[in-house]
């Protein structure tokens, strides 16, 4: 299987310093958020790709700058071989920006909501100058709505029925990768259920690609086929679903299977996680995660961990690496 | 046997009146919640389970307001209180945790100083005890160098320390219960565990009763003694939370389970309910679930489900009740 | 049919039957509108043409026959002779008129320049924004005062009649646009970051495009609200600047000129000249006031 | 609300009558503040006024506008026609106590007559002033001026040693900005002292205790407060509610209201300015009509269609509440040339004006703007607009410019305007003073406010010969002649002339002054 | 803090230059000052004298550079008109309109804030509904109008309060007040009702929505939920976070005042600039207009500096020292 989207020594960081009078003045340095460090990685054609992490930690700029939506700071994405952050050939990019689509996390603000649906899902082919008759209708029966939907504005629908909105837009260009940005968590679990099996259906029924961002490992681990982890902007773990869950190999996904509600563990007593997130601007040294690592030495704290293969998986970790975990 | 139970809700009604109709968030809700139980309260948005929190504590924003059934707190009828002696109750008695620790707190106001206030409301003591006890309470909820901290502003923490100051908050004047809103929602996996966890151990150590109010089954599975599941503001099941997430009788909650991920072996499809929960405005009649329900019958469309107690107390359905031979069809 | 009856069972309808003073509002303002757009062929006399004035018509009281002429006024006249019911819809005419002229004005400025600067941020967005602190130092009248002397100092005398109106609506346009900009501005920072948008720029919309056709339909509420009482504010505006002179002519008076000529005879007895222009402009101003605030209220959505 | 303040209406004038102040102060508003206390740095009418309560000039004019002595008690040319001799008054004093003698005289006129003065074109003629003795004073002209009394009325006289110990010689610089002692201090010999001074907001001025006119005028009022107010409603509200006693201009219309205020009355009197349109008859083509490469102003027969068109009768009545007397002639009666034939007033025909205009051609009329002040004269601009009704009769539609005086005068001067309002007063009574400024050929010295562009050469020369001439009735003859020239070309549309209001208590014993000059120690109070 | 200062005053310096530039410069477009200075008998030599002495017959920038470098001596020139410095007249009429926004302005904000805080307290009561719907007729009234009512009304017809002018005032220094004499204190009466009126009811209208507002908050509905009394919510919590806002927009309205007072001043014959200015405009006294603008836009910038400033010291969140991060 050919890689369709390329991640290599993805970085961007954004400026958070205070204005230079204030720096001046105060003799305080410049602020530098790093929000994606070194992140590299592959996603084969037909592939689902999902990116787990809790706040801060770079996976919806990932996807951002996946669709070209956010300029990377160094490294690129390649898209069928294009980076569309560098390809100076206009018709190539306004082809690869074509099969990129992306979904949203809030169904609400995704849709303009002064737009009738038909000119929202209609919008990417006629913004290239194509017609687009019938398109809308032919999109939501595909999605599981009604072709008389067209005509009527998005307030007029419930949560999911504007995600499956969403899901229409982004096919309305025959894209063959799309970014799913926490495409149902503004969503109730029934219809959650709803969404999650349409995206499913179509990406088996039309060959997509998919980069899946999520916080929840129980929708990941439905969704995807590889998942990476991501801390304080880097991958700590990268493995195919079931090595993941069945062996998670560095410390921080062991924490966050952990810590996640199950549901058959009626009244469990767990030892909650230490520590909270880490302040991304002064992240600690060596290992992000060494402050709250049960199994951090000094060489954690000193020394920035690589990823190493680790049986199906990879990780970041001294410990993985040092067999001491 | 019976134990006053320190929560009782009987067949509680709330209803908004708007311009073209009446509606009813909470609908002829009763469950009871017991001295130092957790009961978890779950469902999907617009289920009325907030709402049901809302009207226990008295802050139901007009217009809306109870219409119909009773509160009782520790055995004493609430719901028909004049206002000055709810609002002793509220934080005395029954504290309150709301979802969002980013806009729970003042954020002009020292969090010392909502602490202290909310006990000077309510506890006879001087201004330096109140003080003494709000740095207490905020050790308490695992806030490090509280003494210090104490004079801070809520922007000057991090979201799971601001929850556990809103804990301390609904703790500070010792209440028999603890209405819990989503109280992790809009917490990382992380932080939720240490909140669940905290909030676990508090109540225990003091006895309080808490309503758990959330979406997520999961953290019902771990934190609550029963859970009481709602549909359309209306109770469709309630029971000890092993058996009614092992074994669901409710359509809705046999549904919902199985559409859970989490519930759902990997590379399995989920299980769908087809359409979404009715708006307020067009709840069906009969049985609310009946259009999604895969098992509906023609009387499910008609009569209202049979209460709780009339299913042999756990579910309130008419297929249910049918085949626990209860009713007849 | 279908949409009419949606039309009327909208929020928006309900919230507006139901508040008796804004119907009531709303009925003033159709009233007076139509009387202003419809003068000429309502109003008994041409109060802008001199020549069909008798001076010795001046000072009738309402409703008297005058002493030399015999003829009679419903609201009387005033020191000119001029019927005071036509030259209070004439009057109406040019108030209305300034008025919707420079909110217009002043919406698409205030539009324009609040869209650039809340979507294209950065120095253009400071730029913007200074322009307009500068302009809020100037209250509306020092600006009005001003251009009404770069005006005088430009046009020849004999194009001064003609200017005075369009002078007006600009001075009134320009010192107004800056409520529109930071509302409008305020209102494309929160929908620039909207998801929608970024769809929008994901497919390669332009950011002409996307201020225009995806932004601008979703800040109309807020801008509606604000003309609304931005032309009861244009409309008093325009009564002060005439009061002090720097407005419309005598010949073709203004609501506010007709005040300003009335006031002078608050002592006399002549009280008619004063209070029929004052009290229309009292309920065309309230009227247009209440429905602003009528509007502000039903298309809040966190109000609702 | 209506019943409500009817009540109130009612209560009052008891109420404003309750709140009276002590009868000895007279508490006095204006529309206008005086611009300097420096007697001879503006030469305008309210600084005037101020200045006459503090200084004293030789001779003046009373209440009724005649000339009477005041520092000088005699004065007559002598032998030598081109000197004139004044008697000084004895034993008065200024208000620092310090001696008034001829000197003081000398220094004061010497002192108007230097550049920074606003007072110097008055004694344009005076080569020299000298003291003979103590108490006598020569004035050398240029040539024999026969009205060089009326031309000293308001040339105020100061303490030499005063004004040089506070470093005030040489007149204040008005425009030059320049500040100094004499702008916020006097130092005269009238009948009030200055006791406290605010520009634009308050002066209150105490009775001079040794003024010499003790027992020869009334000097009732022993402390004046005055008060510019420039709002004329709030004006006329501060007299109906009792906060001010005297105002000096009442607005027409409300001349009703005060006087029928109990305890006010109107005291009215012509005053001593006409008011009247001024029409661009030379140029060949006005700049400012529709009409290409003709100036229809040059026909006269249009000029007297004007004439015709105008209902002064309408505007006196209606306007001006009849509080105006219309005329003929721009000249006020009170001027030297004035006849009853003159001021006859033109007869109103629309009919004959508009067979004038066909018969000039201009049947189908014509389009022109109208340049008015709004702020001078009374009821200015209301005026114009009533002409701009009467012209629009016959045929003429005039579009109206007006604006404040200050930008209006400029267009006047700069021959910037073809059609004008202008008001005249003579303060030297006397028909040269018009010819001089209105009818001579604009030009350097002559003409400066003549905005026609009538230029007859004829005429200048007789304008000039008027100065030197010192036979009364040979210069009599020649203004009538000169008046007949400017009747019969009609280069001016006269109107009115403008009438005097004065409102005040009706304890005050008051007459109005022409000259709108009111010298408060004539002021009695009604026993 | 320091670093927020200055660029405040560096951009309210921008501010007042440009400010400068614009008021020097419009003002040359209205007349011709020498033509109103001299009188009926002037000659073309007395315009060329004067035209030169003003500096009028030099080049444009020259004039304004000219401008500025006095201005920033604090020189404008000498009146045209009084032929005085307009220092000293801005100076001695500065009591006047400061005493009188003042008051107007503690009207407004006293009165505005108390009715806006009543109306969002009693949402429905009538009274509230009532003031609400007065409220509009206070802001659909010109003021010039409400000034001739007042007077007609107090004045004339019932002549309890005078109807122009400061009456008695002390003078401290040179200073001029009129808060220390009975007429002093009575005649600022109707003048700040006029001048505050429509203030009052924009800041009264701005405090009731923002309240309205902040009661819908979470942290309301929780103090709330705490057992806090009526008052200590409304008072304790919802108005310290309702100023915020209003704090603001109120530092704009009061900057306006002054400048609105030139209204009020020309219908009370109010010693204050505003009536200078009027008067200046009249007679084309070019560098009194310009020092008035110069004035406005000083004080409209000082007062919006002490209200950022205020604005900090109220509200914690701007006092971090880190800049908001992107989230």
């Amino acid at each position: 299987m050919t890689a369709l989207v390329r991640i290599a020594g993805l970085v961007r960081r954004f400026d958070v310093s205070k204005p230079w009078l204030n720096r001046l003045i105060e003799r305080a340095p410049r602020q530098i958020l790093t929000a994606v460090a070194d992140v590299s990685l592959e996603i084969p054609e037909r592939g689902v790709y999902a990116l787990v992490g809790e706040s801060g930690s770079g996976k919806s700029t990932i996807g951002k700058i996946a669709v070209g939506l956010l300029a990377p700071s160094e490294g690129a994405v390649e898209i069928g071989g294009v980076d569309l952050h560098r390809e100076r050939d206009p018709a190539r990019r306004t082809e690869t920006r074509a099969h990129i689509q992306m979904i949203f996390q809030d169904p609400y603000a995704s849709l303009n909501p002064r737009w009738r649906v038909r000119d929202i899902i209609e919008e990417p082919v006629r913004a290239r100058g194509d017609r687009s008759e019938g398109l809308a209708e032919r999109l939501l029966e595909q999605v599981g709505l009604s072709a008389r939907d067209a005509d009527k504005f998005p307030h007029e629908f419930s949560g999911g029925q504007r995600q499956r909105i969403c899901v229409a837009r982004a096919l309305a260009s025959e894209p063959r990768f799309i970014v799913c940005d926490e495409p149902t968590s503004a969503l109730d679990v029934s219809v959650q259920a709803q969404v999650l099996n349409l995206m499913k259906d179509l990406q088996e029924r039309l060959g997509l690609t998919y980069l899946f961002i999520s916080h929840d490992l129980s929708v990941v681990r439905y969704m995807a086929d590889r998942i990476g982890v991501l801390y304080l902007g880097r991958l700590v773990e990268e493995a195919p679903r079931d090595a993941l869950f069945e062996t998670p190999r560095h410390p921080y996904t062991r924490m966050l299977l952990e810590a996640a509600p199950r549901i058959d563990a009626f009244g469990r007593e767990v030892d909650p996680p230490k520590g909270e997130i880490p302040d991304p601007i002064n992240p600690p040294t060596g290992c992000a995660y060494h402050p709250r690592c049960p199994f951090a030495d000094e060489r954690c704290k000193r020394e920035r961990p690589a990823m190493r293969d680790a049986g199906a998986s990879r990780a970041a970790c001294h410990a993985v690496e040092e067999g001491r975990l | 046997m019976t134990e006053t139970p320190i929560l009782s809700l009987r067949n509680l009604v709330v209803e908004i009146p708007t311009r073209r109709d009446v509606l009813r968030p909470v609908d002829r809700v009763s469950f009871q919640i017991a001295r130092g139980e957790v009961l978890g309260v779950v469902g999907e948005s617009g289920a009325g389970k907030s709402m049901t929190g809302t009207a226990v504590i008295g802050l139901i924003d007009p217009p809306g307001h109870i219409a119909g059934g009773r509160v009782e707190l520790d055995g004493q009828r609430i719901d028909n209180l004049p206002a000055e002696k709810m609002r002793r109750i509220r934080g005395k008695r029954i504290g309150m945790v709301f979802q969002d620790p980013l806009t729970s707190l003042n954020p002009l106001i020292r969090i010392g100083d909502q602490l202290t206030e909310t006990i000077l409301a309510h506890l006879d003591v001087s201004e330096a005890e109140a003080r003494r006890r709000a740095v207490a309470a905020l050790e308490e909820v695992g806030i490090p160098a509280a003494a210090r901290r104490i004079d801070s502003y809520p922007h000057e923490f991090s979201g799971g320390m601001r929850q556990r100051v809103v804990i301390a908050l609904a703790l500070a004047a010792e209440p028999d219960l603890v209405i819990a809103d989503e109280p992790t929602t809009a917490l990382d996996v992380s932080v939720q565990a240490q909140i669940i966890a905290l909030l676990k151990r508090l109540c225990r150590e003091r006895g309080t009763a808490v309503m758990l109010i959330t979406h997520d089954m999961g953290v019902i599975a771990e934190a609550a003694d029963r859970v009481a599941v709602m549909y359309a503001g209306r109770l469709a099941e309630i029971g000890p939370v092993a058996e009614v997430i092992a074994h669901p009788q409710h359509p809705y909650t046999r549904g919902l389970m199985a559409a859970t991920p989490m519930a759902t072996p990997p590379g399995e499809r989920l299980n769908q309910i087809p359409g979404a929960m009715p708006r307020l405005d067009a709840i069906p009649a009969g049985c609310a679930f009946h259009p999604r329900c895969p098992v509906a019958e023609a009387g499910c469309r008609v009569g209202d489900p049979p209460r709780v107690e009339e299913c042999g107390g756990r579910a309130a359905c008419w297929v249910v009740a049918r085949e626990a031979g209860l009713v007849r069809a | 049919m279908n949409a009419m009856r949606r039309a009327w069972e909208s929020d928006l309808s309900y919230s507006f039957r139901h508040s008796p003073i804004t119907v009531l509002a709303a009925f003033m303002v159709i009233v007076l509108f139509a009387g202003a757009i419809l003068a000429p062929l309502i109003a008994p006399y041409s109060p802008f043409d001199p020549a069909t004035l008798n001076l010795m018509n001046g000072f009738t009281p309402p409703m008297t026959p005058n002493t030399f002429t015999g003829e009679t006024f419903w609201l009387g006249t005033d020191d000119q002779g001029r019927d005071m019911f036509s030259a209070i819809l004439y009057g109406m005419r040019i108030s209305l008129f300034v008025g919707f002229a420079a909110v217009l004005l002043a919406l698409v400025l205030g539009v324009v320049a609040g869209l650039v600067a809340g979507y294209a941020g950065g120095w253009v967005d400071t730029i913007i924004m200074r322009i307009a602190d500068v302009q809020l130092t100037f209250p509306s009248i020092l600006v009005a005062m001003l251009i009404f002397g770069i005006a005088k100092g430009l046009t020849p005398p004999d194009m001064r009649d003609q200017m005075a109106i369009w002078v007006l609506i600009v001075s009134i346009g320009l010192s107004d646009w800056v409520q529109f900009a930071r509302v409008v501005r305020g209102a494309t920072l929160v929908e620039r970051n909207r998801e929608y948008v970024q769809a929008a720029r994901l497919i390669g919309r332009s950011r002409s495009a996307i201020m225009f056709r995806h932004v601008l339909p979703n800040v109309t509420s807020p801008v509606l609200v604000i003309a609304t009482i931005g032309l009861a504010l244009a409309i008093i505006a325009e009564a002060t600047l005439s009061f002090l002179g720097v407005g419309a002519p005598p010949t073709q008076p203004s609501l506010g000129t007709l005040i300003r000529i009335g006031q002078g005879y608050l002592f006399s007895g002549e009280w008619w000249i004063l209070f029929f222009p004052a009290v229309t402009l009292l309920v065309l101003a309230l009227s247009v006031n209440l429905l602003g605030d009528w509007l502000r209220e039903a298309l809040n959505p966190r109000l609702r | 609300m209506k019943r409500l303040l009817a009540s109130l209406m009612l209560g009052s004038a008891a109420i404003a009558i309750a709140a009276t102040a002590n009868a000895e102060t007279l508490r006095w508003a204006r529309a206008g503040d005086s611009l300097t206390l420096d007697p001879h740095a503006q030469n305008e009418g309210p600084t005037h006024t101020l200045a006459h309560q503090i200084y004293e000039p030789l001779l003046h004019r009373d209440m009724a506008g005649q000339i009477v002595p005041a520092l000088a008690t005699e004065w007559a040319p002598t032998e030598d026609p081109s000197v004139w001799r004044f008697k000084l008054r004895e034993g008065v004093t200024f208000h620092d106590g310090a001696p008034f003698t001829a000197s003081d005289v000398v220094f004061s006129l010497n002192r108007a007559m230097m550049p920074d003065s606003d007072m110097k074109e008055l004694l344009a003629s005076v080569k020299e002033v000298t003291a003979v003795d103590d108490l006598t004073v020569d004035i050398t002209t240029d040539g024999p001026n026969p009205i060089l009394p009326s031309n000293l009325t308001n040339l105020f006289i100061m303490d030499e040693d005063w004004s040089k110990s506070n470093g005030v010689e040489k007149p204040q610089d008005f425009e030059g900005g320049e500040e100094t002692f004499a702008v916020r201090n006097a130092n005269g010999t009238g009948a009030y002292m200055l006791a406290e001074r605010a520009p634009d907001s308050k002066t209150v001025l105490k009775q001079n205790p040794n003024y010499w006119g003790k027992g020869e005028f009334p000097l009732e009022v022993t402390e004046i407060v005055f008060t510019p107010v420039q709002n004329a409603a709030t004006r006329v509200a501060a007299l109906l509610s009792g906060e001010v006693d005297f105002i000096q201009d009442v607005p027409v219309q409300d001349l009703g209201r005060v006087e029928a205020a109990d305890g006010l009355v109107v005291r009215t009197a012509p005053q001593n300015r006409t008011i009247f349109f001024g029409i661009n008859v030379g140029d060949a083509d006005l700049k400012s009509d529709n009409v290409d490469g003709k100036n229809p102003f040059a026909d006269k027969r249009v000029r007297e269609a004007m004439n015709m068109a105008l209902n002064r009768d309408a505007i006196r009545q209606v306007v001006m509440r009849g509080q105006s007397q219309p005329t003929g002639v721009i000249m006020p009666p009170f001027v030297n040339g004035w006849t009853e034939a003159l001021d006859a007033v033109p007869p109103t025909d629309v009919a004959k004006a508009k067979e004038l205009m066909a018969e000039a051609g201009y049947g189908d009329g014509f389009s022109v703007t109208l340049n008015c002040p709004n702020d001078r004269y009374i009821n200015d601009e209301a005026i114009c607009q009533a002409a701009v009704g009467m012209l629009g009769q016959i045929g003429i539609k005039v579009a109206l410019d007006a604006k404040p005086k200050a930008q209006h005068f400029p267009l006047i001067n700069n021959l910037e305007t073809d059609f004008y309002m202008l008001g005249w007063g003579v303060p030297t009574f006397d028909s040269e003073y018009i010819f001089n400024f209105l009818v001579h050929t604009k030009g350097e010295k002559y003409g400066s406010w003549n905005g026609t562009r009538y230029s007859n050469p004829e005429l200048d020369k007789m304008i000039e010969g008027l100065a030197s001439e010192t036979d009364l009735a040979k210069r009599d003859a020649m203004i009538a002649e000169i008046w007949s020239t400017v009747q019969g070309e009609t280069i001016y549309l006269p109107l009115h002339h403008q009438v005097l209001n004065w409102g005040m208590k009706t304890a005050i014993d008051f007459p109005v002054q022409p000259e709108d000059q009111p010298h408060f120690k004539y002021l009695t109070y009604a026993k | 803090m320091l670093a927020f200062v200055i660029r405040r005053v560096f951009q309210s310096l921008i501010v007042l230059l440009v400010v400068g530039l614009v008021a020097f410069s419009l003002f040359r477009f209205v007349g011709d000052p020498v033509e109103n200075m001299l009188g009926q008998e002037r000659t073309q030599q007395d315009i060329d004298r004067l035209r030169t002495q003003l500096g009028l017959d030099q080049p444009f920038p020259v004039q304004y550079w000219r401008f500025l470098k006095n201005a920033a001596e604090g020189n404008f020139g000498v009146s045209y008109r009084q032929g005085r410095p307009v220092t000293d007249l801005l100076i001695e009429r500065a009591p006047a309109t400061l005493e009188l926004a003042f008051v107007s302005g503690v009207f407004a904000l006293v009165g505005g804030i108390a009715l806006g805080i009543y109306t969002a307290i009693r949402k429905s009561g009538w009274l509230a509904q009532f003031v609400m719907t007065a409220s509009l007729i206070g802001v659909s009234l010109p003021t010039f109008l409400i000034g001739i009512l007042l007077i007609w009304i107090f004045a004339v017809e019932l002549g309890w309060l005078p109807s122009f002018g400061r009456g008695e005032t002390v003078a401290i220094g040179w200073w001029t007040t009129g808060f220390l004499t009975a007429s002093g204190l009575k005649a600022l009466i109707l003048p700040s009702i006029t001048l505050g009126l429509y203030q009052m009811t924009l800041i009264m209208r701005l405090v009731r929505s923002e309240m309205l507002e902040v009661l819908r908050q979470d942290y309301i509905r929780f103090a709330r939920a705490r057992g806090l009394s009526e008052r200590a919510v409304n008072f304790g919590h919802a108005l310290k976070n309702t100023l915020v806002p209003v704090i603001t927009v109120t530092g704009l309205q009061l900057g306006s005042i002054i400048a609105f007072a030139i209204i009020t001043e020309t219908v009370f014959q109010w010693p204050g600039v505003g009536l200078l200015f009027i008067n200046a405009v009249q007679f084309v006294d070019i560098p009194v207009m310009a020092a008035y603008l110069m004035l406005i836009s000083f004080m409209f910038v000082a007062i919006n500096l002490i209200v950022d400033l205020l604005y900090v010291a109220i509200d914690p969140r701007l006092r971090v020292d880190r800049a908001a991060a992107a989230k």
